[in-house]
Order: C-alpha cells, then structure tokens, then sequence
C-alpha cells in the first residue's frame, strides 16, 4: 500500500506533474533571460512564460470556418499531455515518476507523438501558412531522428554491458557505479550530437523552421489563438525542460547518497544544458533556410552519432 | 540425359532473353510461352531415363528387372501445360484489350504508370 | 468552485493580460519611419521585452496591434479583415500622427481617413516618426487598458 | 476435425462455382451465397484454431486416403500446424471483411457475377497455398492466385493503366511462378519427393549443388509474390488500379503468402536460417525494400499507388524480422504481418471510399474531406496511426518487437550489419509518418477542393467493414502479451519445430513444443499508460477559465461557402495576411520541399528506374534472379 501511496505521490508530485511545470516554466523564463542578457539587454521577468500562457488563456479561441474543429481544439490538449507523459520516464537521481524496461523507445514515440499532434492540429487548422509549416516541421523531424535514435543505441549499448538495455533506471545504474558517461571521452560526439538535436526537436530560435514568424507567419500556429494556443505554447516549455532532462538523464546522472542533493544536482545540469544547447545558437545565429537544417542533421551531426557509435560499437 | 537439361535451360534463357529485348507486346508473350516449354521439357526430362518403359502393366505382370520411368514429373509436365495455356490465353486477351486501348503494341509506349 | 479558485485564476489572468503584450504590426500605407521605428524599440538597445512584448507573426496571436500608415484606399479592406481577425481582447495603438489624423496626406483622393473611423483607437503615440521611447509609453498604457477590458469581458 | 483444412477449401472453390450459376439471377442471391460462403470458411478456420493453436497438434489430411506407406509419403497432404492457421487466419478475416466491402463498393459495377467468382477462386487458392503440404500443390495454387488476382486487377479496364498494371503483373508474375516451379522440380530431382515433411527430413542431409540452386530458384519466386525489392513496381501498378478491396486483398494477403513461403522455404524446408549468409540474405532484402519502397512513396501523386508502396515496404519489416533467426524476431515478424494486413487494408478501404465519394484519387486534386466525411478520417487517421506506430495502436507494438529484436541479435552476435538493419528499420518508421502527414495534409485537411464540394459520407454497408478493422487495429495494440502467448508463441514454435512438423507428417499425431526461448522483453502495459492519459486530460479540460470558444454558426440550407466574404464579417476566414482567402490548398506535390531538394539526384534515380516498361521490369526481375543464384552458390 505505500508503495502504491510512493508511486501515485511520485506520478502527482515529485519527478511527475507538478515539478515538470514549474521546473519547465522557470527553465524557458530563465532561457530567455540568458539570451536577453547576452544581447546586453534587461530581458523579461523570469516568470514571462507563465504570463504569456495564463494571457492566452484569458483570450477567446476562434475557430476558423475552414477548419476541422474536433481535431483543431483536441490536437493540443493531446500533445500537452504526451509531453508530459514523456517528463515522467526521466529519472532524477535513480527516482523516477513511471519505470518500465524500455523506457528510451517510448520517449523517442512519444516525442514523435507531440510533433505529430502539432502537424495533425495545424493540418486542420486549413489555412495554408499552416501547411508549409507542417511540412517544414516534419522535414525537421525526418533530421534530428536519425541522430537521436543513434545516440540513444550507443548509450543503450554502451551502458548494457552486453546486452542493449534501453531503460533510463539500468542507465542511471551503470553511471552511479563509473561515473557520468560524460567523463567517457568515447561519447563525446554523442553528446555534442545530442546537444545538437535539442534545439530542433523543441522548434527552437535557429531551427524553428515550422513557427518561423517571419516567413510564414507562426507557420504551424498561424490559425491558433487562446486555449489551444496556451496549449501549445506550454507544450513548448515542457519539451524544453524533458529535452534537457534526457540529456541529463543520459550523460549526467550523478546520484549521491540522499534525493534533495539529486534534485538540486538535476536542475543545475538541467539549466546548464539548456543554457548550451538552446540560448546559446539561439542568440548567436540566425534561422537555417529548410534544407540547411536537414544538410546539416544528416551530414555533421549524424557523422558525429555514428562516430561514436562505432568506436563503442568497435568495443573501446 | 544431360543434354536434356542443356536445351531445357537453353529454352528458359532464349525466353527470358525475347521478354527482355522485345518491344512487341505479342513476342513478349511468345517469349513466355517459350519459358513455360523450357520448363516443360526440364520436368519431363528429370523423371525420364534410357531404359526405362512406360509404367503400365497388368496386376502381377511385373517381370522383374524391367526399368519403369517415374511417372510423377510426367503428371505435373501436364498440370504444367495447363497452366501455360492458360496463362497465354490470359496475357493475349490482355493484349487486344491493350490494342483497343491504347492503340499500339509497343511496349516503349504503353506506360502511364510509371515513377 | 471550492474556495473561489475561479476568482484567483480570473485575477492572475487579468494580470497575466498586463504583463505579456503580443505586437502585431500593420503597415497601413505608411512612409515606413514609423515602421523602423516600431522595430528600433524591439532591438536590445530600447528592449520592449522587459514589458512582455514580442512581435508575432499572426493577428490570430495578437493582443496589441500597431498600425502606421494613413489608411490608404488599397489597405483599407485589409486593415479592417485584418482587424476582424484578432480575438478579443486586444488594444489599438495607432503609431505616428499619420493613422491619427492623416498628417500632411489628410483631404488627398487616396486616403480614406483616420483609423478611427473604422474602429474605436485605444492608445494614439503622436509625432511623425514617435521616438521608440514614445512607442513604449503608448505601449505601457495599452497594457493598462488590456487589463481593464479583460476584467470586462469575465464580469 | 479431420477434414476440416480441406472442407475449407473447397467450400470456397465450390461457392466460386455456385455463385456463377446462381449469381446471376439478381444481386440478394450474389451476396447470399458469398456471404455464406466466406462465413462458413471463416468458421471452419477459427474452429481448428483451439486444436491447433492452443494444444499444439498437427492436423494432416491425404486426399484421396493415400496414407504414407513406410515413411515415404507419395499422396497430395494438406497439413495444418500452428504456423499455416496463423496465416490462414490472417487470409479467411482478410476476405470477409474485403468481400462485405465489395458489396456495396461493386454495386455499380457491370458483370458481378464473374467479380465474385474471381473474388472467390482467389480466397480458395490463397487458402488452399496456405493449409498445403505439398510443395506442387503450393505451386499450382500460385498459378490460380497470380492468374485471379491480374484478372480482377483488370477488372474495371476503363480506369486509366489498369490492362497495363494487369499486364504487367502477369508477365514478371510468371517470372516468379517459372522460378519456383523449376525450385520444385529440382528438388524432386535430388529427393524424389513433394512432400514439404518428407522434404524437412531429407533436406539436411543431402548438400549438393542442386539444392542449393532449387533454394535460389524457390527463393526468387517467394520474392516475387512478396513484390520485395526489384518486383515493387509491379505491386505499385496492380494496387493502384485495381478496386479497392481487391487491392486489400493483393497488399494484405498476397504479399503474406510470399511471407508465407519464405518462412516455409527457410525455417522447414532447408533448415538453413542458422547460416549467416542466409540471415544476410533476406534481411537484406528485407531492408532494401522497406527503405527504397518508403522513398518511393514520397513523391506519389496517386493515393493508391502511395499506399501499394508504403504496403511493399511493411512486408519488407517483417521479411527483415523474419530473416534474424531468433524465436523473438519470427514473433515479431508474424505479429506485424497481421497488423500489416488490418491496417493496409483499413487504408485501402478508406481509399476506396474516398474514390467512391469523390471519383478521383490524385492528392493534388482532393483536399478538406475531413468536413464532408467526418467518419471515413476518424477510420483513415486510425490506420496512418497504426502503420506509422503511434504508441496505442498495433502497429507499434509490433514495430517496437521487430526493433527490440533486430538490435538484440545485433548485440549478440555482435555484428555491425545487423546494427544498420536497426537504424534503417527506426528511420524507415518516420519516413512512413512523413508521408502518412502529406496523405492526411493533401486529402482529409486543408481546404476543401473543388472536387469534395458534394461528396457526402460513404454507405454503411462500406462503413462496417472498415469499423471491424478499425476496432481490430487497437485491440491488438492495447493487448499485445496476451496475443503473443496465444498466437504468435504457437506459430513461432511450429516455425522453429520442423522435425515435429515432419513426424506429424509422416507417422501420424505429434505435438509441437512452445519454445521457452520466445522472451518477449519487458513490456509498458499499454492500460496503465492509456489510465494515465485520461486523468491528465480530465485534469485538462476541468481547468475552464471564462474565455469563450467562437465558432462561426453552422452554414444554413443552400448557403454555399461562398468566397466573397465582406472585410467587417471576416472573423473567422482563414488570416491571409489581409487578403480575400482565395482557395490555396497546400497539396501533397509541394510537401517536404527540404527533404526532397537534398536527395534531389536519388529521387530522380528511381523516378526513371520506375520506368512502367514491360522489359525493365522484366530485366531487373532477371537480374536479380542471376544474382540471387550466384549468391547461393557462392555462400550458402
């Protein structure tokens, strides 16, 4: 029966809803702040994400005449949720909200399943902005797929010590024994590979080819306004904060002796991870034109995966 | 024997080689036909030999060391022929509906479905 | 609901409104000072994000919306289905003196007259081509009125 | 229980006969007599299935009582283990759902009668290949399979290409056909026997060159009637003609009994997929189909033939399954061969029922269907969930089985060829969702093109079919242990078993045993997960704030969605940047520009290798023969 208590509190709680909110609200606040302040400017309030959220949820949603309404309105609330289902496999020290034995193939579908959720909710919307926007978003995951995926084989491979193992709990284990796998310098192409799929799975500043305000105007979102839009929006902070959270829960999971230094450990890595991965391209260079993103995933950040996968592959 | 073999392979690449070249739609169907005897003549030919006579004979009129030929291929050269048959008459009403159609035989033309 | 939880959410909203201002630009036919200018407060150096702001692509999006230029007779349709098209509530902050009283085009064939005759204008920023101090202030009061009409719109 | 296989069969060769005598008296006795039909085979199928399935024995039936004497068995044997009902399963669902489909799909259709007899006389031979023990008999039932299927692919010749495709499909069909009947004469040149036991027994022992080339021959005939890598184009041609539950039944059942061979052929008849060189084999072409197909189908303009190449590349996963070897991958590999069947077949029918409604099939031409026929894209969003493996629906659970067991046999045998296998196989899946996007982008969202102005939702009669498949598709996603015990862990088993599958044959009843080694790894409970989606989204929608939905009223009697809206009432006309909104619907031609600008010169390699020309065809599928052979000879 405690047990049962231990896991709904860890589902409800502590690496579950409530601290994946917060954590990824103060994460994007505080992505914004860093970026402002590397353009030398005071930047917003680090709460600026949760205000825009609660904003669009004061304003009224409008369906367009053209568009599918079942799908428009529940497309949102569908990838919210896959989101958030997602943050609760992530593993803060050896604690973790929902623990199976192949927990790295369900985040990888159920990533795929908010980006789809996106591309269905703005397939529906009808407005055409909103279909080259879903093309550029699945154009963007055609190329960070690859990667992930590959990354995720070597680390599986290399913390299985024989046999592959795809679940966070053994991966946690094997890092708790030898360290963090970022002390390998084996994996440091995976890591700078993963580093690199950050930015495009969560549709940030330089590959958010699908939301390019410029171009075509919010792209994915252009139909999109109030409930469903503050959807989306929070879906983006929550990817944002799970983006950073399998990082750290891949490369650098340091486990101590008691959980509040875990959890303490797990934020500042988390900040530091999205600090490198996110703010830093994102104030230092400009959008990537649609096919530069896939040249790019394909050639240099896929060469850098598969890289470390065959020196590991090669038994180093 | 072996010869048998020789010319039955023989027909089977003289087929497949009239399917490839041809840009006829009726000598693509002769050339068919032509695989479909290769294979015949390699049936009959696996259970014939020398000797051996047709596997007929009265109850208890079996003289011993006489040589029968096996019998079996011979029954599946026919379902074999059959089958052949069949499928030329198929491909060859194909062709004149394929004629009325499209109004050539030139296999070089007859493709809307393509890439 | 339990211990008006509806009221405090209503109130962080209401607050929430004031705190993130999305700018959506039309360009009503305007000489395009105002435009530059427009975009000159949102650069680092004048940094309208330490009020909320940030430029959408969409008037779907939008809870601000800047109009510069004089209304001229080809962008009147567009300004008014442009302006049918953003959900409540929103603020109108015409920029330069051009969309306010048509400025040196005002009585030409070509211009059909202040934005104020096609819907009520909520914060006018005067001068031709508003320095993007002046933009932020009409900014700050638009903020104020956006609380006040999302207040409104749940009594 | 005895003749129970047989009575099957014939009760569909013989509905096939009734049915062009009675049939053509009025359509009520059409449907009658093959509804019953199809019913009754299904019945006698799903009641060997405890027998079979669940004790594990061997039915065998000798037709004509010619009984094996001496362990040499010279009768025709039909044998029904657990590995051939499986598949039988897959064929008799298959066609009731196609033939209740056809129904009302063929209605306008002239000369029924001769369509359900051909239906008919294909569902018989499919079944008869499947329940055979007899490598002749198996070769005769491809003969009538390949001849049914080209006539029924020519069905409707007034629709553009569809002689062609038949044509097609018959010359590089008999390509197949010829390959495997000189595979079967071959091996009665060595062994003296048809019998696929009697074979199972001999086959290993007996290592000379012969059978090595009778392996090549048998395996590019199997290759083709599973349209793997160089025969794709024909089974894009014959699907995109052919009417729609026809082409169900070329993509869900024909391509099984291809599938159905080739495990025969590997697993029971030679034994050999221990070597190395044979896993290299057909997990190759496992692999080259699945990637080039998927390529392939990007740049479709035609909603079928995307489909036929999206079908082509799923039997390419589960060819890859199969060619691993281990007790888990053949699991995996059958378990996606039933799912491939429901969920291509759902896509086929929606298809169908799209090109009922609308007429046409081109993606640049349809568009916005969603709001004309709301049913049909909840049953076509369903099916592209499920192929492309969105986690609640089957296909996932079988794809993420194929994944675990493609990488687990890559890191114990620590081959890196089997590493690549993984990463095309997980790279394959996202490009099978990208084009399920631009399928669902160009036809059922978007703006409503011209053409769907007046289509109205498809007939019942259409919408039950679908619904069954439909509801299939998930509960074999939601219950995937429980299927895996009953029914792949049996078929795995007989697969593996064949010296109990050869005694069974030969000296009467034998049991086969359930391999312990079938480990399925771990697994999510799916409910659990689903339990936990609906709290979060009560949670979701509880959270109301006052901010009100506005939905533009619901357009009255003969108002038409006229265009010329006035600028003040625009609301909720779709933002133009200010502009009237003109008609511009993104289409499929115009999606992942990106993608296909990088891969510019691959695309346009295979757009010209497609050439539709009877000889390329012919050549490619001659050459791969060659290859195929000198392969075998080299290695295996």
């Amino acid at each position: 029966m405690i047990g049962f208590i231990q896991s709904v509190l860890n589902i409800l709680l502590l690496p579950g809803l409530a601290f994946t909110l917060i954590a990824s609200i103060l994460l994007a606040g505080i992505d914004r702040v860093l970026v402002a302040r590397m353009q030398r400017r005071v930047g917003p309030p680090v709460l600026q994400p949760l205000y825009d959220v609660l904003k669009c949820l004061g304003k009224e949603t409008i369906v367009p005449r053209k568009a599918n309404e079942k799908v428009f309105l529940l497309a949102p609330a569908v990838g919210l949720i896959s989101v958030l289902v997602t943050a609760m496999f992530l593993p803060i020290g050896n604690v973790s909200a929902i623990r199976t034995n192949a927990d790295m193939i369900v985040i990888l579908y159920l990533l795929t399943l908010a980006s789809v959720t996106l591309i269905v909710g703005s397939a529906a919307s009808g407005s055409p902005f909103a279909g080259v926007g879903l093309s550029r978003e699945m154009v963007a995951m055609i190329s960070y797929e690859l990667p992930l995926v590959m990354v995720m084989l070597t680390v599986g491979f290399v913390c299985g010590n024989g046999l592959a193992t795809f679940s966070l709990a053994k991966i946690g284990a094997y890092q708790a024994a030898n360290g963090p796998l970022l002390l390998n310098p084996v994996l440091w192409p995976a890591a700078i590979a993963l580093l690199f799929v950050i930015p495009c799975e969560v549709g940030q500043q330089p590959f958010d080819i699908d939301e390019a305000e410029t171009e075509i105007c919010e792209g994915v979102l252009a139909e999109y306004s109030g409930k469903p839009l503050a959807q989306f929006k929070m879906m983006h902070n929550v990817k944002m904060y799970v983006m950073s959270g399998l990082f750290c829960a891949l490369f650098l999971n340091i486990q101590t002796g008691f959980f509040l230094a875990d959890i303490l450990i797990y934020c500042v890595s988390c900040v530091l991870v999205t600090f490198v991965s996110m703010s830093v391209p994102h104030a230092v260079t400009a959008r990537f034109r649609v096919e530069q993103v896939f040249k790019f995933y394909w050639t240099v950040v896929t060469g850098c995966a598969a890289l470390s996968l065959i020196l590991v592959w090669i038994g180093l | 024997m072996t010869f048998n073999y020789f010319v039955s392979f023989f027909f089977i690449v003289l087929g497949l080689f009239c399917i490839i070249t041809r840009h006829n739609l009726f000598k693509v169907v002769i050339g068919m036909s032509v695989v479909d005897y290769g294979t015949n003549l390699l049936i009959v030919s696996i259970g014939a030999s020398n000797k051996g006579t047709a596997p007929i004979y009265a109850a208890g009129e079996i003289v011993p060391g006489t040589w029968f030929v096996d019998p079996i291929p011979q029954a599946l050269t026919l379902t074999s022929i059959v089958i052949g048959a069949c499928i030329t008459a198929m491909a060859l009403s194909l062709v004149i509906k394929i004629y009325s159609k499209y109004g050539t035989l030139d296999t070089r033309e007859i493709r809307r479905l393509h890439g | 609901m339990l211990f008006d939880l509806d009221k405090k959410i209503n109130e962080a909203i209401d607050d929430a409104a004031s705190k993130s201002l999305w700018l959506y630009h039309i360009n009503a036919g305007s000489c395009n000072g105002c435009d530059i200018e427009i975009v000159a407060a949102l650069t680092p150096r004048y940094d309208a994000e330490r009020l909320g702001c940030k430029l959408t692509g969409s008037p779907r999006q939008a809870d601000i919306v800047l109009v510069s230029g004089p209304v001229t007779l080809q962008s009147r349709d567009r300004l008014i289905r442009t302006l049918a098209q953003v959900p409540e509530p929103y603020c109108l902050v015409t920029v330069g003196s051009c969309p306010c009283s048509g400025n040196v085009f005002k009585g030409s064939y070509a211009v059909c007259g202040p934005v104020d005759k096609y819907r009520h204008v909520d914060v006018s920023v005067a001068g031709c081509t508003p320095k993007p101090e002046a933009i932020m202030a009409g900014i700050a009061q638009a903020a104020a009125i956006l609380k006040e009409k999302r207040k409104g719109m749940h009594e | 229980m005895e003749n129970f296989p047989i009575l099957a069969i014939m009760t569909l060769f013989m509905g096939a006969f009734i049915n062009s005598l009675v049939g053509r008296r009025s359509h009520k006795a059409r449907v009658a007599v093959v509804f019953t039909t199809m019913a009754i085979s299904l019945l006698l199928v799903v009641s060997m299935v405890p027998a079979v399935m669940f004790r594990g024995e061997i039915i065998t039936y000798w037709m004509g009582g010619w009984a094996p004497e001496a362990g040499w068995a010279y009768g025709i044997g039909l044998e029904v283990d657990a590995l051939s009902l499986f598949f039988g399963l897959i064929v008799t669902i298959a066609v009731m759902v196609s033939g209740t489909y056809s129904f009302t799909y063929m209605k306008r259709d002239d000369s029924q009668v001769n369509f359900y007899t051909l239906f008919l006389m294909l569902a018989g031979s499919v079944l008869g290949l499947v329940l055979s023990g007899d490598l002749f008999n198996i070769f005769v039932m491809v003969e009538i399979m390949t001849f049914t299927a080209v006539a029924l692919t020519a069905f409707r010749n007034d629709t553009e290409g569809a002689l062609e495709g038949a044509f097609k499909y018959l010359v590089v069909g008999s390509l197949g056909s010829v390959s495997i009947l000189t595979g079967t004469i071959l091996i009665y040149g060595c062994l003296h026997t048809l019998n696929l036991a009697q074979i199972a027994d001999l086959a290993i022992h007996t290592r000379n060159p012969v059978m090595v080339v009778a392996f090549g021959f048998l395996f590019v005939g199997f290759c083709t009637k599973a349209f793997m890598f160089p025969f794709q184009p024909l089974a894009a041609d014959a699907h995109a003609v052919a009417p729609a539950s026809i082409s169900m039944m070329i993509s869900g059942v024909l391509t099984k009994c291809g599938v159905y061979g080739m495990i025969r052929l590997v697993y029971v008849l030679f034994q050999n997929i221990g070597q190395t060189h044979v896993q290299y084999l057909v997990t190759g072409m496992g692999c080259l189909t699945m990637f080039i197909c998927v390529t392939m189908a990007f740049n479709q303009h035609n909603f079928k033939r995307l489909l036929a190449f999206h079908s082509i590349s799923q039997v390419g996963y589960v060819i890859t399954a199969i060619g691993l070897g281990t007790a888990v991958g053949l699991g995996a590999g059958l378990y996606h061969a039933i799912n491939h069947t429901l969920f291509k077949g759902l896509l086929f029918l929606v298809a169908g029922a799209v090109q009922h409604q609308t007429g046409t099939l081109d993606l640049d031409e349809l568009g916005g269907l969603s709001k004309k026929m709301p049913k049909t894209t909840l049953l076509f969003l369903i099916g592209a969930a499920s192929i492309s493996g969105i986690p609640p629906f089957n296909g996932f659970a079988s794809k993420w089985m194929i994944y675990q067991s493609i990488f687990s046999k890559a890191v114990n045998t620590g081959n890196i060829f089997f590493l690549l296998v993984c990463i095309v196989a997980l790279l394959t899946s996202v490009l099978t969702l990208a084009s399920f996007v631009k399928v669902a982008q160009s036809v059922f969202f978007g703006q409503c093109a011209v053409l769907c102005r007046d289509a109205e939702e498809c007939e019942k009669g259409m919408r039950i079919p679908m619904w069954v498949l439909a509801i299939l598709c998930v509960v074999l996603g939601l219950f995937p242990d429980q299927f895996g015990e009953l029914f792949l862990k049996p078929a795995a088993g007989a697969a593996m078993g064949a010296d109990v599958y050869a005694a069974a044959m030969l000296s009467g009843k034998a049991v086969t045993s359930m391999p312990a080694i079938y480990g399925y790894i771990g697994t999510w409970s799916p409910i659990v997960w689903i339990v936990l989606l609906l709290i979060v989204t009560a949670g979701m929608t509880i959270f109301s704030v006052s901010a009100p939905i506005r939905k533009p009223e619901a357009l009255g009697e003969g108002e038409v969605e006229d265009e010329h809206v006035l600028p003040e009432n625009a609301k909720y006309e779709p933002f133009f940047s200010g502009e009237e909104s003109v008609h511009s619907h993104v289409t499929g031609s115009d999606l992942f520009w990106g993608f296909k600008e990088n891969w510019k010169k691959y695309f346009s390699f295979w757009h010209d290798w497609h050439s539709g020309i009877v000889n390329d065809y012919e050549l490619y599928g001659v050459v791969f023969l060659a290859a195929a052979l000198i392969y075998c000879i080299l290695f295996i």
